[in-house]
C-alpha cells in the first residue's frame, strides 16, 4: 500500500528512480563551461577564470570577474524571466528588443536634469515645458505603462486576432523601433536625474534579477497563472475546453513579458545614462536563446524559469571567458554561435540518453 | 416545456461543401438518457460540437435549460452546466493528472487573483479518490498525461466529467479504449448519473452497452436524424436497420 | 522641387545631426526633402535610390552605409539622368563620376590619426615612455570602424608617436556604450594595469569610463579617447573623464550637400569633391564645440 | 454515384463549395493595398501610384516603379522561397540573412578584377595568389558550395542531434556573421569582375526569382519531394512511421534553402558590385514575414510558394508606397509593422469566417 | 525454429520508475494470430511499442524472421516487413486521404530521386479501392484528414496496413472508434490476412471479437505476460479472471 502515495497501483513503480530534472542538465553544462575556462587558463596562459590571482586582493575568487558574469547578463535576464512565460504558454515574444529601446527613450526623457555641469541640459526633450528634475517615480511610472501598453497590443493581437505570435511581436519590433527613433528624431536622450541614475548603478542590476527571478519561479511554479501558463502551451484546445479563459490569460503574459521588458529599459538606461533609439537590439534573440538553452521548450508547455537562470549564466561566463582568453574578436561570434549550439545538443543528448531507460 | 433541458431546432453544419449535420431536430427531457448511435462520419460528433459551441453552427437554434443559447465557445457551454467528455481528450499533454483533472477548477490555499496559491496536496487527493470510481490504475500520477495510456486518458476525461456533472453530460464514446473492469466502473458511473438525475447524451457504437444504461435511442445517419426510439419498442436488428440505412428516411437513396 | 536623401542609419549620433543640418537647410530654401533610413544595409540603399528614380525627384543625396558600394548607385542614377551627391563618406568610385555627381565628405583616414597622435602626446607629457591601451572597436562590419582602429595601429607603429604603446587587448563594443561597459568591467577584472583607452566613438568611450568610475579607478590616471565630439562626450570631457575627442562638422557637410545638389539639379556647374576637415577637440578648445553638435 | 469521384458516399457533398485556396485572400489583400496608394495618391497628392504621370514618357503604368516594386523584393524573395520549404517542414531558419553575408564576401573575394581604372584593384583579396579575373563560374560555385556547406550544417543539426531549428539555426546565425566579418577583417570587397556584374544587373534579379518560384511552386506541387515537406510538417512522428526518412528529408531541405540564400547572395553582391559583412542584416525576418503572410502556416504543413511570391509583392507595394507618399522615414516603420499585422489579420480573419460555414 | 517468425526473450522496459514491462517472453509462429488483452496500462502498447522500436527497449531481445534484430526505428522495422497500426494513429493531419495511405510509397510518374512526379490520379483511384473493403464513408478523400471523424481516421490507417502487408501485422486495438459495420469488415480484413498466412499480433479489449478471430490468447497483467492460452482451452471468464489478476502469477499480489 506503499504505493499508493504515488499513484492507484497497477504497474510496479520505483519512486527512488524518478527522472532527474531538466535543470540539472543545464547546470552540468554551466560547470563544464566553466571547467573548460579554467582548464584553457591554467594551461596556456597561467592565469586562473574564476579564482583570484592577485595579490593586492585577498579573496579567494576573482570577484570582479563573478560580478560582471551575472551583471552583463542581468537585464537581458530580466527579459528573459517574462519571455520564457511567454513561451511556455505556446508563443514567442520577437518585440522585447524594441520594446527596450522604445521605452528606454520614453522613460529617460522624464528622467532628465535642468543644468548639466553648470550649463543648461542641451538635450532636454521636455525643456520648453520645464519637465525636468521630475521625481524619479515619473519615468519609473511612464516607461512601465509603455510596457504594458506594448503587452496588451501584443497579447490582444495574439488572443482575439488569432494571428501567429511571431506575426503579432514581430510587427510590434517593427513598430516599437520605429517608435524609438522617432521620439527624439534619432537624438539620444542624455543626462539623467541622480535619482534615476541609482536605479541601474553597481550591482542593482543583479539585485533586481534575482529578486524577480526568484518571484517569477514561485509563481510560475506555486500559482494557478503557472498552472495555466503551462496548460495552455501544453494543449491550447484543451486547456480552452477546460473552461480557462485563454484569452485573457494570454494577455496578462504578454504585458508581464513586456512590463518586464521595459523595467529593463529603465533599468539598462540608468545604467548608461543614457537612451538611444538603437538600445536593445537583439535582445529578444539572447534572452530567448537564454531561455531555450535553460531547457525551455519552444513547443510551449515545458521549462522552467531556474532553467531559463542557468541559460543566462552560461551566456555570462561565455563573454567573460571569451574577453579572458582575449580570443580575436572576429572568432567570438563564431564561437559563441558554436558554443550556444553545443549547450542545446549537450542538453538534448542526456535526455535522450535518459528516456532510453536509464 | 418546462421539463426540456436540452432541445435543437433544425441544427445545421457544413464544412465547406460537406453537409456534416443537417436540420437536427432534437429532445432531452430532466433526469432522461439518452443514446446517439450511427456510423462512422454521420455527424454524431459534430452534433456534439454544435451543441458545446466547440464549433460554430452554420444554422438553425439550440435551447438549454429553458431559453435559446449562443454560446460564443466551450468556456460559455460549461459555465452553464454542460460538462462534456470529447472524442479527442481535452486533456493538457505535459500536466500531470491531478492538475488536469482540477484545470480550471483549481483549489487554492489562498486567493490572489491570477496569482493564487494552489492547493496541491488536497487536489492530489481528491484526484487519486475520483481516479478510483473508475477502477483504472496508473503508478504514478505526478507523470505528465502524455506517459499515459490511451485507456488511463479516457478515464481522467471520465473522472472530471463526472466529478464536476452539473445539468447535463455528454459524452462521446467513453468506453471505447477501455478494458472490461474500466468499462464496467464507467457503465456504473453512468448509472449513478441515472440515480442523481442528471441528464446524460451518451455517444456510443456498442449497442449492448446503449440498451443496457439509456432509455431512448436516437440514430444519425448521413448527417440527419432518422429514428429516435425508446429503449422498449426497439432492438438491436431494429436499430442496425436504421444505422445501415434499411429502414429510415435515407432507405431508398442508401442504394443509389 | 524635391530632393530625395539616403541616409545610412538614423539612429546614429553623428549621423542625426547631419541630417538635422540638411533639414534645417532644405526649410531655409524652401526645397522638399524626403530623407530616408537605410538601416545600414547597402541593397536597402539602392533599392531607396530607385524608389526615388520612380517618384521623379530632381536630385538625389546619399550618404553611403557601404563607400565601395557607390558604383552601382551612380549608375542607376546616371542611367535615369538624375543628379547625385554623396555626403560625409567617400565614393570608392570619386574618380570616375559623371559630371552631375559630386562628394562632400571628411576623410576617414584622419579621424583616428588625430585621435591616437593625441593620446600619444599626452603619454609622452606625463612623462611616460611605455604605455598600454585597450582599444574598443566599432561595429566591425563598419568601414568607419575598421579605418579608425587601423589608423591607431599605424600611428603607434609609426615615427609620429615616439611613446612605446603596448596594446592589451582589442575588442568590439557594436558602437554601444552597454557593451562597452561590460567589456571594459570585465577587462577591469583580470586586474592589468593600463595607462589608456582608445575607442572608435564617443559612446563606447563614455562606457569605458563608467566602467572605471563604477570600479574605483582614478580618471586622472588614464586617458580617454574617443571620436564624434557628441554632446555627452562633451559634457564628460567637462567633467574630466573624457581626455580626447574629434569633431567633424556633420551640420556643415549636411547643408553643403544640399547646396551642390540644388545647383546640379539646376543644371549649374560645382566642385565634384569637397573635403571637410576634421579637428581635434580636448579641454583646451572644448568651448569652441559645446554649441555645435 | 456522381459523388465517387470525390469519396466515398456517406454525407451530402456538394464539390461547387469548396472552400477558396487561402492565396486569394494573400492576393485580395495585395490589391487592397495598391488600391489604398493609389486613392491616397490620386485625392491627397494629385499624383498616380501606378500609371505614369509624366510627359516624357508615354507608357500606360509609371513603369519604373512597377519595376522597382518587384525588384527590390527579388532577393529576399529567393530566400524566401527557401525558407517557405523550411517553415512548411514545422521548421525555421534564422541562419539566412547571416548566411548572405557570409557568401557574399566569400563569392565576391574570387570575384575580383585584376585593375581598376588602370590601377591595380585596391581590395583584392587573393591579389597575393593572382586569384583575379576568375571565370564567373568560379565564384558562383564557391559560393553556392557555401550555402550547401552551412545547409548541411543546419539540416544535421536539426535531423540527428534533433536541437530545435531556432538553435540551431540561430548558433548558424552567429557563427556565418562573424564569419563574415573575419573573412576580410570588416573590409568590404569590390570590384568584380564585368561578367559576375551581369548576374544581378538591371532586371536579371527579378527574372531569377520569378524562375525559381516556379520552379519550386512545381516540386513543392507535385513531386515527393514536396508531399514530404507536408508530410513532416503536418505530423513529424507519423511521417517517421510510415517509413520515410525524415533525417535525410530535413538535411535536404536545409541544404536548399541555404543553397538559395547563398544564391541570392551572389545576386545581391554582383547587383551592388559590392560585399561587405553587414549584407543580408534582418532579411531573415523579412523572409519569414513574407512566408507568414502568404498563408504559411509556422505549425509546418500548411502553405505555398504562390503565397509567398504574393507576400514579397506587398512587402514591395509597401516600401515603394511610402516612397509614393512621402512618408516621413520615422513613421515608416511604424506604419510596416501595422500593416504585416493587418495583413496577417485580415487573412486570419477571413478564413475564419470561411470556416462558420458559408 | 524456422516456423517462429517472432520472439521475444526476457524483454523489458522502463520509464524513469515505472516498470511498464517486465521479462516479456513471447512467441509468434508463421501464420499465427494471436491477441493480446490486458486492463488499461497493462502494458500492452508498451510490447508493440518495443517490437517495431518506436522506442528503444531496456533489456532483453528480439528475433524476428529467424535471426536476432535491433531495429534503431520504427521505420527499419517496417523494412523489414513489420506493418502496424498504432493507437496514436500515425496520420498526416493536413494531408489528404490518399497522400496518408500512399505516405512513404508513393506511385511515380517518372522518377527523379527526391523530385519523383506523383501520380496523384492512380494513388487516389487505389485509395477508393482501398477503403471499400472497410466500408467507410467519407465524403471527399480530398479533405485533409484534420476534418475525419474518429472512426474514418482509423479506417485510413487500417486500409493503409491491410494494403502494404508483408510478414507481420500488428494492430493496436483497431476497431475502439469503429461503428457497427465498420468493425464487421475490419474483422473480414482480419480473417483474410489469415487466409493470405499473414501473422497477426491484435491488441483488444472486445473479448468477444478475440474469441471470434484469434488462435491464441496473451494476456498482460502490470507489465507482465500473466497467461498465453489456446482459444479452444479457455474461456471469457477465464481470461478475465486472468486480467482482473484473480488467477495468474500475481493473483495473491493483488489484493495488497
Ligand atoms: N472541419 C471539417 N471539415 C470538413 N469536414 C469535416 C470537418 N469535421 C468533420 N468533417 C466531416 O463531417 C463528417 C462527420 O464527422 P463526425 O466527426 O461528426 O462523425 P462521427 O459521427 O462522430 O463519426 P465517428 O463515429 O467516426 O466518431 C465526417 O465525414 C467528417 O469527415
Ligand atoms: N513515456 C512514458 N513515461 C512514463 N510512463 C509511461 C510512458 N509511456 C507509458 N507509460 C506508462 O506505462 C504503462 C503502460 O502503458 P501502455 O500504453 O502500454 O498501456 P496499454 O496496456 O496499452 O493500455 P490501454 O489499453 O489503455 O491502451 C502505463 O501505466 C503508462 O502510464
Ligand atoms: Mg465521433
Ligand atoms: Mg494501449
Amino acid at each position: 500500500m506503499s504505493q499508493t502515495t504515488h499513484g492507484l497501483g497497477g504497474l510496479k513503480y520505483d519512486p527512488t528512480k524518478k527522472a532527474r530534472a531538466p535543470e540539472w542538465n543545464v547546470f552540468f553544462a554551466l560547470v563544464g563551461i566553466i571547467i573548460v575556462f579554467e582548464l584553457i587558463g591554467r594551461l596556456f596562459m597561467g592565469d586562473s577564470f574564476l579564482f583570484n590571482t592577485r595579490d593586492n586582493v585577498d579573496t579567494l575568487f576573482n570577484q570582479a570577474r563573478l560580478q560582471i558574469i551575472i551583471l552583463q547578463v542581468s537585464i537581458v535576464g530580466i527579459i528573459a524571466i517574462g519571455v520564457t512565460q511567454v513561451i511556455i504558454t505556446g508563443g514567442i515574444d520577437l518585440s522585447s528588443g524594441s520594446i527596450v529601446g522604445a521605452t528606454a527613450m520614453i522613460a529617460m526623457s522624464f528622467a532628465q536634469v535642468a543644468m548639466v555641469n553648470g550649463n543648461p541640459n542641451p538635450k532636454a526633450i521636455f525643456g520648453d515645458l520645464g519637465w525636468m528634475d521630475l521625481p524619479v517615480i515619473v519615468p519609473v511610472l511612464v516607461g512601465l505603462s509603455c510596457g504594458v501598453v506594448a503587452g496588451l497590443i501584443n497579447g490582444s493581437l495574439v488572443a482575439y486576432t488569432k494571428i501567429p505570435p511571431f506575426i503579432a511581436t514581430l510587427g510590434m519590433m517593427v513598430t516599437a523601433r520605429g517608435i524609438a527613433k522617432w521620439w527624439s528624431k534619432g537624438n539620444p536622450i542624455s543626462f539623467p536625474t541622480d535619482s534615476y541614475a541609482l536605479i541601474g548603478k553597481g550591482m542593482t542590476p543583479v539585485f533586481l534579477f534575482v529578486v524577480l527571478a526568484v518571484l517569477f519561479h514561485c509563481i510560475m511554479t506555486y500559482t494557478k497563472y503557472g498552472k495555466h501558463c503551462y496548460a495552455i502551451g501544453s494543449n491550447e484546445a484543451a486547456t480552452r475546453m477546460s473552461g480557462i479563459n485563454v484569452d485573457r490569460h494570454k494577455v496578462l503574459v504578454y504585458v508581464i513579458a513586456s512590463g518586464l521588458a521595459a523595467f529593463a529599459a529603465i533599468v539598462l538606461s540608468s545604467k548608461n545614462l543614457t537612451a538611444q533609439a538603437g538600445m536593445g537590439v537583439m535582445y529578444e534573440l539572447d534572452a530567448i536563446a537564454m531561455a531555450v538553452i535553460g531547457g525551455v521548450s519552444l513547443q510551449g508547455g515545458r521549462g522552467s524559469i531556474l532553467g531559463t537562470v542557468l541559460g543566462a549564466l552560461i551566456f555570462g561566463v561565455i563573454i567573460s571567458g571569451f574577453t579572458f582568453l582575449k580570443l580575436d574578436a572576429y572568432y567570438q561570434e563564431m564561437v559563441k554561435g558554436v558554443i550556444i549550439v553545443g549547450a542545446v545538443v549537450l542538453d538534448q543528448w542526456r535526455q535522450q540518453s535518459r528516456s532510453r531507460g536509464k | 416545456m418546462s421539463d426540456i433541458i436540452l432541445e435543437t431546432r433544425g441544427l445545421t453544419k457544413r464544412y465547406g461543401g460537406v453537409h456534416a449535420l443537417e436540420d437536427a431536430n432534437f429532445v432531452l427531457r430532466k433526469g432522461e438518457h439518452i443514446a446517439v448511435v450511427g456510423d462512422n462520419g454521420a455527424g454524431k460528433s459534430t452534433f456534439v460540437r454544435q451543441i458545446t459551441a466547440v464549433e460554430q453552427k452554420s444554422g438553425g437554434q439550440v435551447f438549454f435549460d429553458g431559453r435559446e443559447v449562443n454560446f460564443s465557445g466551450p468556456l460559455e457551454a460549461r459555465e452553464s452546466g454542460i460538462e462534456t467528455v470529447f472524442q479527442t481528450l481535452a486533456l493538457a499533454d505535459d500536466l500531470d493528472v491531478p492538475s488536469n483533472l482540477f484545470l480550471g477548477r483549481e483549489l487554492f490555499k489562498f486567493r490572489l487573483g491570477p496569482f493564487s496559491v494552489l492547493d496541491r496536496k488536497t487536489m492530489r487527493e481528491r484526484t487519486l479518490e475520483a481516479l478510483k470510481t473508475t477502477a483504472v490504475k496508473i503508478p504514478n500520477v505526478d507523470n505528465p498525461i502524455r506517459n499515459m495510456s490511451g485507456g488511463q486518458r479516457q478515464c481522467v476525461s471520465i473522472a472530471r466529467t463526472a466529478a464536476f456533472a452539473s445539468k447535463l453530460v455528454i459524452m462521446d464514446e467513453p468506453t471505447a479504449a477501455l478494458g472490461v473492469q474500466e468499462t464496467a466502473q464507467v457503465e456504473n458511473i453512468i448509472r449513478g448519473l441515472k440515480e442523481r438525475g442528471v441528464p446524460l447524451i451518451l455517444v456510443s457504437h456498442n449497442l449492448r452497452q446503449v440498451f443496457d444504461l439509456v432509455d431512448r435511442i436516437v440514430v444519425f445517419r448521413r448527417g440527419r436524424i432518422v429514428a429516435s426510439l425508446n429503449k422498449d419498442e426497439t432492438d438491436g436488428n431494429d436499430i442496425v436497420s436504421y444505422i445501415t440505412g434499411v429502414k429510415g428516411i435515407g432507405a431508398e437513396a442508401s442504394h443509389a | 522641387q524635391d530632393i530625395g536623401v539616403s541616409m545610412a542609419l538614423f539612429d546614429d549620433n553623428f549621423l542625426t545631426v547631419l541630417r538635422n543640418g540638411l533639414d534645417a537647410k532644405g526649410k531655409e530654401l524652401g526645397v522638399g526633402l524626403q530623407i530616408e533610413d537605410a538601416q545600414n544595409d547597402v541593397a536597402k540603399q539602392l533599392d531607396q535610390i530607385n524608389n526615388f528614380i520612380a517618384s521623379g525627384v530632381s536630385a538625389i543625396i546619399v550618404n553611403p552605409v557601404d563607400t565601395s558600394a557607390t558604383q552601382a548607385m551612380s549608375d542607376a542614377a546616371a542611367a535615369a539622368n538624375i543628379p547625385l551627391v554623396y555626403v560625409n563618406r567617400e565614393p570608392v568610385n570619386v574618380d570616375t563620376m559623371p559630371d552631375n555627381q559630386a562628394f562632400v565628405a571628411s576623410n576617414e583616414l584622419d579621424s583616428g590619426t588625430l585621435q591616437t597622435k593625441e593620446v600619444c602626446r599626452l603619454f609622452k607629457d606625463a612623462g611616460k615612455t611605455e604605455a598600454n591601451i585597450y582599444v574598443i572597436m566599432g561595429e566591425l562590419s563598419n568601414q568607419a570602424a575598421v579605418m579608425r582602429t587601423k589608423d591607431i595601429h599605424d600611428v603607434i607603429a609609426g615615427p609620429d608617436c615616439g611613446v612605446k604603446v603596448n596594446i592589451l587587448d582589442e575588442q568590439t563594443s557594436n558602437w554601444s556604450r552597454d557593451l562597452a561597459q561590460n567589456l571594459m568591467t570585465n577587462w577591469l577584472s583580470t586586474g592589468a594595469a593600463f595607462d589608456g583607452v582608445i575607442a572608435n566613438n564617443d559612446e563606447s568611450a563614455i562606457g569605458a569610463i563608467q566602467a572605471m568610475k563604477a570600479s574605483g579607478v582614478d580618471m586622472a590616471t588614464v586617458v580617454v579617447a574617443g571620436i564624434d565630439a557628441t554632446q555627452d562626450a562633451l559634457a564628460a570631457m567637462q567633467a574630466g573623464d573624457l581626455d580626447v575627442t574629434v569633431f567633424q562638422d556633420a551640420a556643415g557637410q549636411g547643408a553643403g550637400a544640399l547646396d551642390a545638389a540644388i545647383k546640379l539639379s539646376k543644371g549649374e556647374a560645382v566642385e565634384q569633391k569637397v573635403y571637410i576637415p576634421f579637428q581635434l577637440v580636448t579641454p583646451a578648445n572644448i568651448g569652441d564645440f559645446l554649441a555645435k553638435n
